[in-house]
Formats: structure tokens, C-alpha cells, sequence
């Protein structure tokens, strides 16, 4: 069948993420909020952080979307907490260019489980969903960064 | 139709096209549909024998292009049922014409304290225009109600309508909730209240016969791209007085009738509105596709389109966990369906369906205000055409299925 | 280039036309360009393989066609030596853009009493809309003057310009004097008043190579259709900071970020200015007439149409009674032409070259301004392009001979 | 050579009124004038009309212009001089009918010299040229009806 292709996509870890996404809830003690929205579709994603000595301390999200961007919000959230907002950035970068289906030097140590979304290159018009919450923890440090 | 319907696909090449690995299915006509070839070929005669820059020139090729651009505004009066060729002002689209519109002539005619009415199924060009009025010269927007099936609200509109009205837009056709308007009611309770009417054609003239001066609209606008004609070109179509009152808002070019150094003088309409050099074209292909839509008949189009409706609504119906947005009845709908399924996000539908060759849309529609309405976020929408058939609405529903499958099962 | 210059040929089929049973020689290119077969098919190929709206969609034609709408911008900023592709914004050509500028930066940067400056030499579309804006925030219009053979003055533009200066828009190349504009010098007297600098690129973009940051250009337009594109595209490039503090026009579709009920969010630049459905195959032909005009190369482009306005102008200035508009020296001049002959109207004279297929324009060519400042009602007009040849200008030169026979000898 | 079409266009008497037009003049004591302009080549014309008891007493024009519409001027002053207001009327639709090539019943009676101007049809880039002075003619009447 035609949707053989869709299950590079949609593997088993993707859905399990969509349906049980992790730190999915308010972050009441968070100092950085950034809310992205996907101007195609009117999803809206906020990413909320705790950051302290230049360190994630805590990450969560809220907003719904659809599979490939409440999967990307789960597991990016998991990956980056504990992390320092310098590794932080880098996986974001990094993010980006694989799912735009660019080469990214030791893909998998830096991006944890979420490298399993390298897949979405081949769904160009879903790439803007995988990325959303990327860029809002992005803007987020970003902001935090200015603050100092 | 039918019995036409196969020579009429042979004239649409991209129908062929294979899209991973399946032929498309291509049900996103209310986005933009596609062109026969009657339409490239006019296009490409044009530039092959008759380009040149219209109505400045004095040599035969300029002759040529000025008499071709000049005959489309008569072909597209009679297609919409106006009498004055000079009504017909080309535009980009319907965005651009009804953003004319608001800037044009509500910048001058709509004042503080007079209330402007739209309703809760318009799409952003026909919102954020009048929002962006609004807040320029302190008017008040107000919004119709639907009925709990998405059907206008009639009763609404005689609520919201009132004499502080002065300008009144509605979609003839909606692009999301697969309804058709209705605009002469309105239009005169608009002028009742000496409201002038405004319509946003972009989902209707494409699909049934429209006549703006039976309907009793003051403006009406559409678009090319989705009346299998080219992108980068519509219509305003406005009353000869109104327009006449309007101002332009491109100058330069041709616009002009004489040109001092601070101060200049402009043509009389639909000419002080086209400035610079016009999608040339554009219009061209656009008179294509009226002669190619009058060939085929628009009544047939939309027997057609109600054909199709009427055999995929039900089939649709019976999708367990599926919501449908507007009337049950197939009879009062058009060929646009939006839908969504329990526990499926429309994005990942639309990239199911896309597998199987299936083209529709995912998302707002541009039509926030009405998502919100509805409590939704984003729908998936599938629009016919006159080139669809039956055996489209099966791979469509097909489709949907096996994307049920696919996401509910796990068989992956 | 002119050993391609066959090959060259076979790729504008229009030029076989027989216009009053000679062969067309189309000298009309400031007007618009003819268009080869490269950019004709590749407008086809995208309606019959990948047409669909942008942005919006998931399915694979709409990925397709988003995709070739965003390389084209990239090709766009490489071909005119900007370097970001979110610095250039589709318009429907050059007027448009300059209208978008006034509108959009001018209306919310240019206030009472600050002065704008132009020249003499603009086109209408460089003129009309700066009076509107000046009348509209009470703002002063000014003129730079021209020398005695028709250039920009340089000293009348540093006596002009002052530091009331906020606004400086010329035209890169003249579409009637065949003169190129010093805008680097004019850029840095109008930087060092505080004054930004728009420039009119229509008639240079398409002849010669343009580096918009060398320049010193603060927004920069052209149209699509005087460069071997389709009608109905234009670009108006702008810089960041400038088009992020420049009002959108066209409200609607694809600009906007989030539509409440009474109040909309927009997006980025270009994005918040491409209000509706673009022209999507226009930017495709625009991007393939880049990739053609790159094949051949702009240099050679520039070098063939010196050549040729080096082989016509003496010829011409030796025909007694002609007045050419414009410097003497071909080496500073384009391959535009404007000139009277005594005793003969250029209408009757564009007739008269029109029997012998010759295509060139008469009349004020959107100009007046230059035309009341040159003292005549108005000109003839032959502008040379890539695919003209020293045979055309042959035939054009016999052609005056011949209608200078016919209307002073009365030889009929 | 290819001008023997251009023949038809410039007959000679259309180059003799082009070259010695009548009534080309201002007249001090018109009681109606319009200005009219080709936007086209920026040509202008002003055509002065003496009207009693609705009949041209006299008529003038000034401005300049292309050979086609200095001759069309020339020939209708000639031709509306004594006429009704509403024989004039009808002169001008049937002229602007010639040149736009539809057949005018009695055209040579009605139009007298100007029917040369017939072969304007063939060169419709030249019909505003054409019809430019008759347009003025007419608006002056029109103006001059509204007085009354
Ligand atoms: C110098 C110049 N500026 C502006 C324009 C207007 O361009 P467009 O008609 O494509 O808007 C033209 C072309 O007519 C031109 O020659
Ligand atoms: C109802 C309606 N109005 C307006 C528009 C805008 O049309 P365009 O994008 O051609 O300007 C559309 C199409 O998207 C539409 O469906």
C-alpha cells in the first residue's frame, strides 16, 4: 500500500511520544516563556524554562498540534533538560539542519532520541511542525540571554 | 457533463501526474485549481504573436495586446451578468481587490462611529481589509452569527445590520463550510439601511452563474487562479458611481491622464486603478478560461459538483469518529467539504492522503475567526472541481480509510 | 555574444511575426521585452506538473510550487547583488513597489515639511506617487535637473538635497534619455543628509548587471516583463531594518500570523507583504528569465546593446532634421532612443514605421515632467534589446528614411 | 514598398488640411470651449464654439497634434460650421462609428469631406487621434445644452 512511506514517518517511539508527550503541563516555577505559533496550520506551542547558571534546570510545554510536533515538543523537552543553554543551542541548530536533510556530524549523541525525527526531511511540508518547539526553546535562552 | 467528461479531463495534463507513485487525486480546487490546456495555449499564443505593452503604443503588436486586454473586460461583464465593460477593474486577486476597496473607497466613505459588517465564515481578505479600516478611521466591526449547521445567519444579520451601517462584505461562497450565501437578502437589507454591499466572489463565480446585479452588490470581487484561469490576476467589479469615487491606490503608468510636476490628473475608471504595467497575460488567460467555463456550461459545473457532493457526503457521513463543518444536507452544499476525525491531527491526515496521491489541505483555511467559532483548530478540506469525478471520491474516501486505519491501529 | 546570436534568435519566436508583411523588428523593449521559449516553457511545465497554492498546503504539488517560489527569491537577491533572500518582496511590477514604498514607508517616515527628491527624468510611476505622499503628509516634492545633453546634474543634485532630505528616487537608467544615473554618488550625498534612496531599476535591471548594496540602494524595483519575464511580477527589494518598519498594503491569505476577531498579527517581511494568492507561475517565469539572462550574461547583454546603439547613432544623427533626446556619445548611452524629426508627429512618423514592420513607441512615454522639460509634446522611441540585431537597425533606419520621403515629398 | 498601404491613411487632402488647417485659430467671441487631451502622445486640443438658437454660428481650434488629428480638426470645423446643435450631434456618432469601421447609412452626405477619414479604421492605434476634435465639438454642445 501507498502508506508503506508514512511509517518512516510515523514510527512506533513518534506515536508513542504524540499520544504520551512528557513534560506536558504548565512549568509554574519557569522564568523564560516562548510562545510559537505554525501560521499554516494555527497550532500554538509554549515552551516554558527554568534556567539557572546558564543551565536548563527544567523544560515543559502546553499547546496541542499534531503528531510530528507534539512528538518533536516531548522529545525535545526530555533532551535538553540538564543540558547548558551553549549545548542547547547547538542541538537546535543541529535539529534544524537534519530535518532540513542537511549532514550533522554525530547526529545521535547530540540529539538523543529526537534524531529519530531525521525522517521528516523526506516530508518537507511537515518541517515547520517538527522545528516549532525547537525554535521556541531557542528564543527562549535567546531571551534569557538578553536578560543578563 | 458527464457524457463530456473524459474529452474535458484530456485537457488538464497535471491529472496524469503521478504523485508518490499514485496518480493525483488533486481535491484542493479552493485553494487554486489547476488550468486546461485551452488556458496555457491561449497564454502562450499571446506571447508567441501578440506581446507588446497595452495601450501606449502605436504600432500593430501594441494594437494587438490593447484590443485583446480591452475585449476580456467585455467577456468577463457578461460573465458575471454586469452591462458596462468599464466596470471591470483587473486586480492581482480578490485580496487585492477588496484591500482596493477598504482603502480606496472606505478610507474616504466609511467615518467614526459607523459599523462595518462581515460575517464569522470570511476569510482574512475579507476581515483583516475592513479590521485595518476600522481602526484607521474609528469605525466598529461586527460579525453575523451562523446557524448551528454554518448556514449565515439571517436573523443575525437583521440584528447586526442596522443604520449606523455603511458597508456590508460577505463571501458569496464559503471556502471552508461548503455554503452558498444569500447575498441578494442581504444586499437588501443593506441598502435598506443605506449600506452599500460588498461581495467576495472567490469561491462562487468560479462555480455557478453569477449575476452581480441580480444579487444587488456594489462590489464584487474574484479571483482567477481559482476559475482555472492563471495566477496574478482578478476582478473587481464595481458600480460605475462608486468606482467612480474611489480612489486609486497605484499610480503611475497608464493611470494617468496628465502628469505636472506636483500635481496630476487622473483617468476616468476602470483605468485610474491600473496603474503601471497590468498583468497583461493574465488577462488574456483569464478571458480563456471564461470562454473555456462558458464552453462547458456553469450550470453543468455545478450539477457536477453537486453530483459529486451528494455521492461523497454520505460516504463521508459514515466515517465513524468524523465531524463535518456545515449542512448535513448535500442539496444546499457545495463541493467543499471540511471535516476532521477523532484522534487524527489534519496535518497528519493531509500527509496520509498525500501518500496515496490525495491532495487537500490542512489548517485554518485563513479563517481563524470561524476555526475559533467552530472550536477548532484546523480542519482537513477537500474542494471538487468539474475535472473530478466519481472515481476520485473513491480513492478520496479510500484514502481516509486506510489513514484511519493506519493511525488508530498502529499498523505501522 | 554574437556568436550565439542565431541560437540566440530561435528562442523568440515572435520575432518571425510578419507585421504588415515584413518581418518584425521589435524595438520597443522599454515598453516590454518579447520572451523565449525557455521562459514560456517553463511556465507550462510548472502549470502541468506542479501548479498549486503556497505555503498552505501539505501535499506535494503545494510543497512543489512553495519551493520554487522561495528559490526564486534566492535567485532573485544573487542576480541583483543583495544577500538575503527575505530582503526581496514580489510585486506585481515596478510600480507597484514604488507605490508600496511611498504608501507603506513613506506614509509613517516622511512628514510636514520634510522634502523629497526626484528628477527630471522620471517616469510617471517615480513621480505620481511621491506628489501623493508629499500632498498627503505635507511634504515638499523636488526636482533634480538635468544637464544640456540630458543627464542628471550632479551639482543640481547637491543643491537639492539638503538636510530637509529624507527621500531620494531616481531611475537607475533612463526609459528615454539612454542615460545611465551616477545613484552610488547620489546614495552617498543622500546618506550623508540622512535621506534613504529608492531607486527605479525598470530600465536597468534588465540591461546591465546591478549590485544593489554597491549601489548603496536602500529599496530597489523592477519589473518582471522589461527583462524577459511574464507580466503581472515585479520585486521590490528592500532592506531589512526598512521593510520590517514598512507598513503592509494588501491585507489577507498568507501575511498573517494570527487574525483575532478586531486585531491581526503579521508576519515577517517579505512574507507580510504578499497579502492573497501571488502570481506563483509569474515568479517562475521570473526566475527562469534570471536563469536565461544569466546563461547569456549580463555583460554581454550591456556590450551587444552598446554595439548596437554605437552602429545606429551616428546613422541616425546624420539624418538631417532629427533631434535625438539625450548625450551625443555613444559610449555613455543604453539602447534607448528617443528623437523628433522636423515637420513629422512621432505618432505619424510610428505609423508610418509600423508598415514596415518596425515597432517603436510614440508619445510622452509616461513622462510628461521630462517631455515639458525638454520643450516637445512628445517623441519617438526606439529601444534596442539582447536579440536585436544590426540587420533591425538597418531596416529601422531605412524605415525613417523611407517615412521621411513619404511625408515631406508627398510621394503618395 | 511597404508605405502604399500608409497611402490609404495620408490621402492628400488629409496632408493638405494637416499642413494648412482651417480654423485653426482662437475665436474671441465662442461662448463654449473644451479642452480635451490624447492621453496617448499628450496631444491637446481646444475646439471654441459660437452657438445661437442651437446652430454653430462659428467654430475654431487651437493645440497641436499629429498629422491625422490636426486634419480631423480642420475638416470638422469645416464641416459643423452652420450646422443644428443636433445635426452635429448625430455627425459625430456617425463619425466616431466610421473610424471604429461600422457602416454609417449615408455617411459622404452626412460628413461630407471628412468621410476621407474612413481609413482611419484600418490603423485603430490612430482612431483617438481621429476623433479627439469631435469628441471636444460634442462636450462643447453637451455643456451648452446643460446652460440652458
Ligand atoms: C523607468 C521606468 N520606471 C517605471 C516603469 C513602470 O514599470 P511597470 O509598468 O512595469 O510598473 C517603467 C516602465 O514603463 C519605466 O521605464
Ligand atoms: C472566500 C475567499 N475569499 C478570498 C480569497 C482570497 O483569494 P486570493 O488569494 O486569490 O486573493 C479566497 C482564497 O483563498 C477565498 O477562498
Amino acid at each position: 500500500m501507498a502508506l508503506s512511506k508514512l511509517s518512516n514517518l510515523y514510527r512506533q517511539v513518534i506515536m508513542d511520544h504524540a499520544k504520551h508527550p512528557h513534560n506536558n503541563q504548565p512549568l509554574p516555577q519557569a522564568d523564560h516563556e516562548i510562545e510559537l505559533r505554525n501560521p499554516t496550520c494555527g497550532d500554538v506551542l509554549t515552551v516554558q524554562l527554568k534556567i539557572q547558571d546558564d543551565k536548563i534546570i527544567d523544560v515543559a510545554y502546553t499547546g496541542t498540534g499534531c503528531t510530528i510536533s507534539q512528538a518533536s515538543a516531548s522529545m525535545m523537552t526530555d533532551q535538553i533538560k540538564g543540558k547548558t543553554t551553549a549545548e542547547v543551542e547547538k542541538m537546535v541548530l543541529g535539529f534544524s539542519d537534519m530535518v532540513l536533510g542537511k549532514e550533522v556530524p554525530d547526529m545521535e549523541r547530540l540529539l538523543g532520541e529526537a534524531a529519530i525525527l531525521q525522517s521528516v526531511a523526506q516530508f518537507p511540508a511537515r518541517i515547520k511542525c517538527a522545528t516549532l518547539a525547537w525554535k521556541a526553546a531557542y528564543q527562549a535562552i535567546e531571551e534569557s540571554e538578553n536578560d543578563d | 457533463m458527464d457524457k463530456k467528461m473524459n474529452d474535458l479531463l484530456e485537457d488538464f495534463p497535471i491529472l496524469k501526474e503521478m504523485i508518490n507513485d499514485e496518480k493525483l487525486v488533486y481535491l484542493d480546487n479552493a485553494a487554486t485549481t489547476q488550468k486546461p490546456k485551452q488556458v496555457l495555449d491561449t497564454i502562450r499564443y499571446y506571447y508567441e504573436h501578440d506581446n507588446a505593452n497595452v495601450h501606449r503604443g502605436v504600432h500593430t503588436l501594441a494594437e494587438r495586446a490593447t484590443k485583446q486586454y480591452e475585449q476580456v473586460r467585455e467577456k468577463v461583464v457578461n460573465f458575471i451578468g454586469g452591462n458596462d465593460p468599464h466596470e471591470v477593474v483587473y486586480t492581482k486577486g480578490t485580496t487585492e481587490a477588496l484591500n482596493w476597496v477598504a482603502a480606496g473607497y472606505g478610507a474616504t466613505h466609511v467615518h467614526a462611529g459607523d459599523e462595518i459588517v462581515v460575517s464569522y465564515m470570511e476569510h482574512h481578505s475579507n476581515i483583516v481589509p475592513w479590521q485595518q479600516l476600522a481602526a484607521k478611521v474609528g469605525a466598529k466591526l461586527k460579525y453575523i452569527t451562523l446557524t448551528a449547521d454554518g448556514q449565515l445567519d439571517l436573523e443575525s444579520a437583521k440584528h447586526v445590520i442596522t443604520d449606523k451601517t455603511v458597508l456590508v462584505s460577505l463571501c458569496h461562497a464559503s471556502n471552508v463550510l461548503g455554503v452558498v450565501n444569500p447575498i441578494k437578502e442581504v444586499a437588501q437589507l443593506a441598502h435598506q439601511h443605506g449600506a452599500i454591499m460588498v461581495v467576495d466572489g472567490a469561491q462562487a463565480v468560479p462555480h455557478m452563474r453569477v449575476n452581480v446585479q441580480k444579487l444587488g452588490a456594489d462590489f464584487y470581487a474574484f479571483s482567477g487562479h481559482k476559475m482555472l484561469g492563471p495566477t496574478g490576476i482578478g476582478v473587481l467589479w464595481g458600480k460605475k458611481e462608486l468606482l467612480a469615487g474611489m480612489r486609486p491606490l497605484e499610480f503611475g503608468g497608464e493611470m494617468i491622464a496628465n502628469v505636472g510636476l506636483y500635481h496630476t490628473d487622473f483617468k476616468e475608471p476602470p483605468y485610474k486603478f491600473e496603474g503601471g504595467t497590468q498583468n497583461i497575460a493574465g488577462v488574456v488567460g483569464l478571458g480563456a478560461a471564461i470562454d473555456y467555463l462558458t464552453e462547458v456550461g456553469l450550470d453543468n459545473v455545478t450539477a457536477h459538483e453537486k453530483s459529486l457532493s451528494k455521492y461523497v457526503l454520505p460516504k463521508l457521513q459514515k466515517i465513524p469518529g468524523i465531524e463535518i463543518y456545515g449542512p448535513s444536507d448535500p442539496d444546499i452544499r457545495t463541493g467543499v467539504l471540511s471535516f476532521n476525525l477523532t484522534g487524527i491531527h489534519p496535518h497528519d491526515l493531509a500527509s496520509a492522503l498525500d501518500m496515496d496521491g490525495v491532495a487537500v489541505r490542512a489548517g485554518h483555511h485563513c479563517a481563524q475567526p470561524l476555526m475559533k467559532y467552530l472550536g477548532v483548530g484546523a480542519t482537513a478540506r477537500a474542494s471538487f472541481y468539474l475535472y473530478n469525478t466519481k472515481a476520485d471520491a473513491d480513492l478520496f474516501i479510500n484514502a481516509i480509510l486506510e489513514a484511519k486505519e493506519f493511525f488508530s491501529n498502529g499498523s505501522f
